[in-house]
């Protein structure tokens, strides 16, 4: 009995993977264009960078806390980026470095001073949004970086598999697979989940918490600012205002992605498909209601309906496969 | 004094204190009436805010549709009032059922599915906020009448806004609440924990629904309160408040995984964050400088006021464990 | 040849502005004869909810994109992307800044805009005095062109004029109100004037200065909200620097379908120059103050119907 | 009509995974005190658990006062005049002893709000009872844990039930407040008629005030409603655990005049800690006994650089090191803790059996490029789970579901596996059953003959009797005696005493 159903078939990924699959079927045949080209094309960009803020919102509420400063974070290391190539003329290959570098700086100081001070993430990176996206347009002057390498720009236009699939949705996805390496098959992976569920258990047991929460805001920052080099390659401009004022345009599509993913807010789970089946799901919904032209200034209210619906019919299966599999 | 150390707003109010007396060395301005009056206002708009986050922290759980209900129910008021030609009363009563219908949705979903609330509010944030949108087509409705104007204008004596009545009202209220009645401890029990809470005998059920439908009516009446202070119904009102929302109780101690908050202290610190967002404007920060200045004064408020209990707060998660 | 026409007319979010378009498009369905002409608003603003929504609406059959700039560079991308899939786009109400695949901008230059309300501004305080401005965020780069802007009108006047305060980024009633107030409190006595180059800045402005019932300081604000406009019929506002949305909705929609059916723009049309962009059509920015407050619609249709009649003469060339 | 208040019929009770219960039948005499019994796991929680509507069973009925009853909520049974201490602790950490008394009833004033002079003087009637001598305004999470436990305890008198469901009160006790305790008890049923339900794995204790016996084996019933008078140990243990006791005794000869392995040289701490001269030789197991805040947990935390040590020297080996976490203290001096907290600071409740159980040994057996997988951990571990019994229905069970005893087993075995050179065991058989216990006793006892050297710090004297070597006694954050152990319980026990009541 206990066998009948299969372990992936009782978790969150299964239930999303269901919704995503059924949310496919409905718009390919209720509207026209869905599965054309040019909207696969668009979709498979869009995932790409909600899948990037996802994980990087993820990696810090392992821990517990949150990165209220991701947009901010983000935008600084792309005009960074931007800084780097047109007014330096730093080669491609070594500027992401050095973004990527930058961006786990950053993260690297949120983490430093919540766990240093014992202030709380939430405030510590409230702050430093405030700070990161002030210093960013106090450096800039607002001023975009627009002159950037053709290679550059022409990736994030690069159409590959046919022309419906953007690398940039490939890059995504191959994140997936390291973290998800990370988490289930590296020490150093178990040791951030751990000190993330119970860290007065796990720094008792010999794992150093401080060190693995700063890692966690680390790595949050470079995922940031990789979202935010993509999105450089897709607007093919460096531009402050790219994740709106303060970042803040990134803050919601980040935490949809991991929470409806079934990364659990108090620290001690990360789900990596699970977020990416996340941003799968609400792009989705999102193109498919501009798509049905449901007026648009409804959609937000669908897309709560629909969202709302989701986690409801997940919490049913759930519900019935965890009766299904009590032993008799 | 010992006793008196121990209390969270006891540090904030030493910081307040001080950094108003440094403010009005430097300009004198900050003290005066008009300036007062000012900062009261925005002060009692935000006071009501913060406590309907504060109600939802207390049970360790967060409510992202605050926002989205002040503002669904600022543009019901005015559209009612506008469209419906209704009188005052009627729209404010209609307008208090709506924040208590969207927080009752909130709480009894929550309870019943046992979702995390964040995830509950965030669809709803997306509902609530989308009908406003539906509804209005992002436009504004400008009819209001006098006496709501003049709600949002006049003083009492002096300096003092009649706008600040009701949020004192409701800042006193809810300090009765979460001190001095069963409810209120009950909902901070059920926050410090959920399992044990439970074991004593605390109806999950009601503690939540409750909470949720306090801070559906809260965030209600600051939605109105706004339409009084702005004399027009926008469709953003409340667009801006999740952060503050939060700031105000955390920075007033409040911890994130619920069973502890302080309702004078997190009134300190929406007044810190007032305060702090004045001075940028009175001392003429140049405007690139001051989100700089405003990430460095909150970040310093919160380290002056967290000092003594700095090791107990080491690693409070945001949320509590379910 | 080309099929009927189906414009889509994107703003950039949400606004109240825009809301002008929606007949403007309608109306010139019927008047041109076009097959669609529609309003479709992002459900958020935000420069990639815009991007998904102008993508979703090829998919939609849409063939012509009118498009607000979410953001003056960022939007170009996807303009070029629809230019590849043989669609014409044009910037509407505001610019993108070239390089551009955006047939031309048809709309307000804001830089300018702010220029020509500041002095109107200084003409009203007589050519000297102190003046705030208030203007959003700082990361639209229209908004730097504004501070520009405001700066050289200042210095324009010769040193009688004085620009003490600025303050960005309030784009958010609450936030306006707290510090537009807040501002009143600490300079309404030294402050002799205020331009404001932002939706929001200017109405919790004028609003300010009604409920402190406060008419020495002279306010110059922008755009039609109806508090901006009834404070300058009760005399607390100087006056407004308008725009003409309907004209933008109804012109653009006018010439996309001219586009779509082989016309090509002369190469001697006599375009005009802003910061962003060489290939400007000014959609008509008027000054409005108490005397022709009631009468501006007026103005502005007299002006969109300018525009139009001399439009295929002036710019066109179409295939017979 | 029978006489029993309290009747449970044929209930089971089904987890995910597991039957807690199976067919169990459960009866309660008025005026008797019902031990319950049964090894890690047999389903006793569970069933207490049931009887005050906390879980609904699969099957079976139950009675109360000769009626059926099936509280669908905690508030029902307690209404029904069932009170219950929980084994978990449930105090709101936050708030005062006097509120958390009175929490399901606060007095109120005229105006309907609650009235803190009153809780503090109700509480502190209850207190008083107890023979605790707290302020009711001391807020609980600066209690130790054993003046919780009476809290709870107190909390559960309070409301004056006729029934009294105890799971496992004294496992955090100190002899003489589980006396003062029982005293209490016994005075109830006589005086005020009070039914109690009993469970502990202290057998002493059963023997010492309980009249009727029900064990459970794997959710069924061993006995039921057995006579104690009909019982002895040996068949009583056999009846929880299907064969004899074994006792076991340290025997090993220790040359105490050999360099130690571990010195601790006037060491004062942070937290108050006066002078502490220890040491510690290879192969040895050091007692270290105490009265429940005598400071011992905390000094091995100062030790490990959890907290401060403000003058003093560590040595290793003789050489003197600076310790300045755990990580440290695992990785490089190869010393490890296994925390009498189990919940909070032994193991990660929410992660599953193999991860808890594989947390210290990662660092050791992680491959190129931090490359790590289930298959190397199981390998690992495997050895010790097997060897302590944990009862599991696999590596992949959340640890939070299961018993608490086989929680700690889990958290022991964790150590086990790291393989550490010197081992501070606290508290390890706190809540586990006596078939468990002697495993781990013996196993303690397997590892110190193995080399490895282990202070071991208990409240339980029997326990530290059998096992140490050498005892040294702590009270009041200093050291106030060393004894060799000769394994003589009777002398050893009045020395150590004399010791701490000098
Ligand atoms: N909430 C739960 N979910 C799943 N399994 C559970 C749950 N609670 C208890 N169990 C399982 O039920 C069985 C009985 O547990 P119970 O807590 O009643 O044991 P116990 O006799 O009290 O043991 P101990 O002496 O260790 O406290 C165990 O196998 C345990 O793992
Ligand atoms: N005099 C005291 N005043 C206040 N708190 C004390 C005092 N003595 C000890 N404590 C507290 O009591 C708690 C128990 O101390 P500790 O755990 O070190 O004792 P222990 O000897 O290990 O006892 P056990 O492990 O049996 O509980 C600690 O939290 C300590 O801070
Ligand atoms: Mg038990
Ligand atoms: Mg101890």
């Amino acid at each position: 009995m206990n066998n009948k159903i299969p372990n992936f078939v009782k978790t969150n990924q299964f239930g999303l993977l269901i919704l995503v699959i059924v949310f496919i079927c409905i718009f390919s045949f209720s509207t026209d264009g869905f599965t054309s080209r040019f909207n696969i094309y668009a979709l498979s960009r869009v995932v790409a960078l909600d899948i990037m803020i996802g994980l990087a919102m993820m990696v810090v509420i392992l821990t517990g806390g949150l990165n209220l400063s991701l947009g901010a974070l983000g935008v600084s290391a792309a005009m960074f980026g931007g800084w780097c190539m047109e007014s330096m003329g730093i080669p491609i290959s070594i500027t992401i470095i050095l973004v990527l570098a930058f961006g786990s700086f950053l993260g690297w100081i949120n983490g430093f001073v919540t766990v240093r001070t014992g202030v709380h993430s939430f405030i510590v990176t409230l702050a430093t949004m405030s700070i990161y996206f002030g210093f960013m347009t106090l450096l800039t002057e607002a001023e975009a970086f627009r002159k950037l390498p053709e290679a550059f720009t022409d990736f994030g236009s690069l159409k590959l598999f046919n022309k419906y699939i953007s690398p940039l949705l490939i890059i995504s996805v191959l994140t997936c697979f390291v973290l998800y390496y990370i988490f289930k098959y590296t020490d150093i992976g178990r040791k951030l989940i751990a000190a993330g569920a119970n860290p007065d258990a796990a720094e008792l047991s010999g794992i150093s918490v401080d060190r693995m929460f700063i890692y966690c805001h680390m790595l949050s920052g470079f995922l940031a600012a990789l979202a935010g080099i993509m999105l450089t390659a897709r607007i093919g401009a460096a531009i402050p205002s790219m994740a709106g004022h303060l970042g803040f345009d990134w803050l919601l599509p980040a935490f949809l992605a991991p929470v409806l993913g079934g990364t659990l807010l108090s620290g001690g789970k990360v789900t990596v498909f699970g977020t990416m089946l996340g941003a799968i799901l609400v792009t989705l919904i999102n193109n498919g209601l501009y798509l049905i032209d449901v007026g648009e200034f409804w959609v937000r209210f669908f897309l709560g309906i629909i969202l709302l619906g989701a986690v409801l019919l997940d919490r049913a299966r759930e519900y019935f496969t965890v009766k299904n599999s009590i032993v008799s | 004094m010992s006793a008196l150390l121990k209390k969270d707003w006891f540090g904030l109010g030493l910081v307040l204190i001080f950094g108003s007396i440094l403010i009005s060395l430097f300009k004198p301005a900050f003290i005066s009436p008009f300036n007062l009056y000012v900062l009261m206002l925005s002060v009692s708009l935000m006071l009501v805010v913060a406590m309907s986050q504060m109600i939802i922290i207390a049970i360790g759980q967060m409510n992202l549709s605050v926002g989205a209900i002040g503002g669904l129910v600022a543009i019901s008021f005015t559209g009612l009032m506008e469209v419906y030609s209704m009188s005052i009363l009627p729209a404010v009563l209609i307008g208090l059922l709506i924040g208590l219908a969207c927080g009752f949705i909130n709480g009894y979903i929550t309870v019943k599915t046992g979702i995390s609330a964040f995830i509950i509010t965030l669809a709803t944030l997306y509902i609530f906020k989308g009908m406003n949108l539906g509804i209005t087509e992002a436009q504004p409705f400008y009819e209001i009448p006098e006496a709501v104007k003049f709600f949002g204008n006049a003083k009492i004596f002096g300096p003092i806004p009649y706008l600040v009545i009701i949020p004192i009202i409701i800042t006193v209220l809810m300090w009765i609440l979460m001190n001095r009645t069963s409810l209120g401890r009950y909902m901070l029990a059920y926050g410090n924990n959920v399992q044990s809470s439970e074991l004593i005998g605390i109806s999950s059920t009601k503690i939540v629904i409750y909470a949720h439908v306090i801070s559906g009516l809260l965030a209600a009446i600051g939605g109105m309160l706004v339409v009084c202070r702005l004399q027009l119904g926008t469709p953003n009102i409340g667009d801006s408040w999740l952060l503050p929302s939060f700031a105000a109780p955390v920075i007033g101690g409040a911890i994130l995984a619920g069973g502890k908050v302080d309702v004078i202290a997190t009134a300190f610190g929406v007044i810190l964050v007032s305060i702090i967002s004045q001075a940028l404007v009175i001392f003429k920060i140049d405007p690139f400088f001051v989100q700089i200045f405003l990430g460095f004064m909150i970040l310093l408020a919160v380290f002056i006021n967290r000092y003594r209990e700095y090791r107990e707060e080491r690693r409070t998660k945001v949320f509590s464990d379910e | 040849g080309h099929g009927v026409t189906k414009v889509a007319l994107v703003p950039g979010g949400p606004h109240p502005y825009f809301a002008a378009w929606e007949q403007a498009g309608l109306d010139a369905v019927e008047d041109f004869g076009l097959g669609k002409a529609d309003y479709r608003v992002p459900a958020e603003w935000d420069l990639s909810q815009q991007n998904e929504l102008i993508e979703s609406l090829v998919g939609q059959g849409y063939n012509a994109v009118l498009v607000f700039p979410g953001d003056a560079v960022g939007t170009n991308k996807i303009l070029g992307e629809l230019d590849d899939a043989g669609i014409p786009t044009a910037a509407l109400a505001g610019c993108v800044e070239q390089p551009t695949q955006a047939k031309f901008c048809f709309g307000t230059d804001t830089g300018h805009s702010a220029y020509l309300g500041t002095k109107e501004l200084i003409k009203a305080l007589g050519g000297k005095g102190k003046i705030a401005h208030f203007t959003g965020f700082l990361v639209d780069p229209n908004t730097t062109l504004r501070i520009n802007a405001v700066e050289q009108a200042v210095s324009e006047a010769g040193g009688g004029v004085e620009i003490i305060q600025v303050i960005a980024d309030i784009d958010a009633y609450e936030p306006a109100d707290e510090k537009i107030n807040a501002f009143m409190a600490a300079q309404g006595s030294e402050v002799d004037g205020i331009v404001t180059t932002a939706w929001v800045p200017a109405v919790v402005a004028a609003q300010a200065l009604t409920n402190m019932g406060d008419k020495r300081i002279k306010m110059v604000g922008i755009d039609h909200d109806e508090v901006v406009l009834k404070a300058i019929k009760d005399g607390y506002v100087h006056g407004t620097m308008l725009q003409n949305p309907y004209g933008q909705g109804y012109i653009g929609s006018y010439v996309m379908d001219k586009v779509r059916q082989g016309c090509e723009f002369k190469a001697d049309a006599p375009w005009k120059s802003t910061a962003q962009t060489d290939q400007f059509i000014d959609s008509g920015t008027v000054f409005v103050d108490i005397s022709d407050v009631d009468t501006y619609v007026m103005a502005m249709r007299g002006i969109s119907l300018e525009i139009l009649e001399t439009f295929d003469s002036t710019y066109l060339n179409c295939p017979s | 009509m029978s006489d029993y208040i309290l009747e449970l019929n044929n209930i089971t009770k089904n987890f995910p995974g597991v039957k807690a219960l199976d067919n169990a039948n459960f009866r309660l005499k008025k005026k008797s005190i019902h031990a319950l019994l049964g090894e890690n796991g047999a389903g006793k929680s569970t069933l207490i658990k049931i009887i005050t509507g906390v879980y609904n069973q699969n099957e079976g009925k139950v009675f109360l006062n000769n009626q059926e009853k099936s509280f669908s909520s905690p508030n029902e049974a307690m209404n029904a005049g069932i009170s219950v201490v929980h084994q978990e602790r449930n105090l709101i950490r936050r708030f005062s002893v006097g509120e958390n008394l009175m929490l399901t009833n606060l007095p109120k004033n005229n105006l309907g709000l609650i009235d803190y002079n009153t809780v503090a003087k109700e509480s502190k009637k209850w207190l008083d009872i107890m023979e605790l001598d707290i302020d009711p305004n001391t807020i609980v999470s600066d209690l130790t844990v054993a003046k919780m436990q009476l809290c709870e305890i107190a909390k559960a008198l309070s409301l004056e039930s006729k029934i009294l469901l105890l799971d496992e009160p004294t496992s955090s006790l100190s002899p003489q407040d589980t006396k003062n305790l029982f005293a209490l008890l016994k005075r109830l049923v006589a005086e005020q008629d009070v039914s109690i339900v009993f469970v502990s794995h202290k057998l002493e204790e059963v023997f010492e005030i309980c009249d009727e016996v029900t064990v459970l084996r794997d959710g069924k019933n061993a006995c039921e409603s057995e006579q104690i008078t009909n019982l002895n140990r040996q068949k009583l243990v056999k009846l929880m655990i299907g064969r004899d006791e074994q006792i076991i005794k340290s025997k090993k000869n220790i040359d105490f005049t050999d360099e130690s392995l571990l010195d601790l040289q006037s060491i004062n701490t942070d937290l108050g800690h006066k002078n502490i001269n220890l040491n510690l030789k290879k192969g040895e197991i050091l007692g270290l006994y105490g009265l429940v805040g005598a400071g011992r947990t905390e000094l091995i935390k100062c030790v490990l650089g959890l907290d401060k040590i403000n003058s003093g020297q560590i040595l290793l080996n003789n050489k003197e090191i600076k310790i300045k976490s755990p990580k440290d203290a695992l990785e490089k001096y190869k010393i490890g803790y296994i925390s009498e907290d189990r919940k909070k600071e032994g193991l990660i409740l929410m992660h599953d059996v193999l991860s808890n159980a594989g947390i210290t040994v990662w660092s050791n057996l992680k491959k190129i490029l931090s490359f790590l997988n289930d298959s190397i951990v199981y390998n690992k571990v495997d050895p010790y789970v097997k060897q302590l019994e944990v009862k599991t229905p696999s590596y992949q069970q959340i640890v939070s579901n299961l018993s608490g005893g086989n929680q700690q087993k889990i958290s022991v075995a964790k150590w086990l596996a790291s393989g550490t050179d010197i081992l501070f065991i606290d508290e390890p058989t706190v809540g586990i059953d006596i078939k468990t216990k002697s495993y781990l006793h013996e196993l303690i006892i397997e590892l110190s003959l193995k080399g490895t050297s282990i202070i071991l710090i208990t409240s339980d004297m029997p326990e530290m009797i059998s096992l140490a070597d050498r005892i040294i006694t702590m009270k009041d954050f200093k050291v106030v005696g060393e004894t060799i152990n000769n394994h003589n319980y009777e002398e050893m026990s009045s020395s150590i005493m004399g010791n701490i009541h000098e």
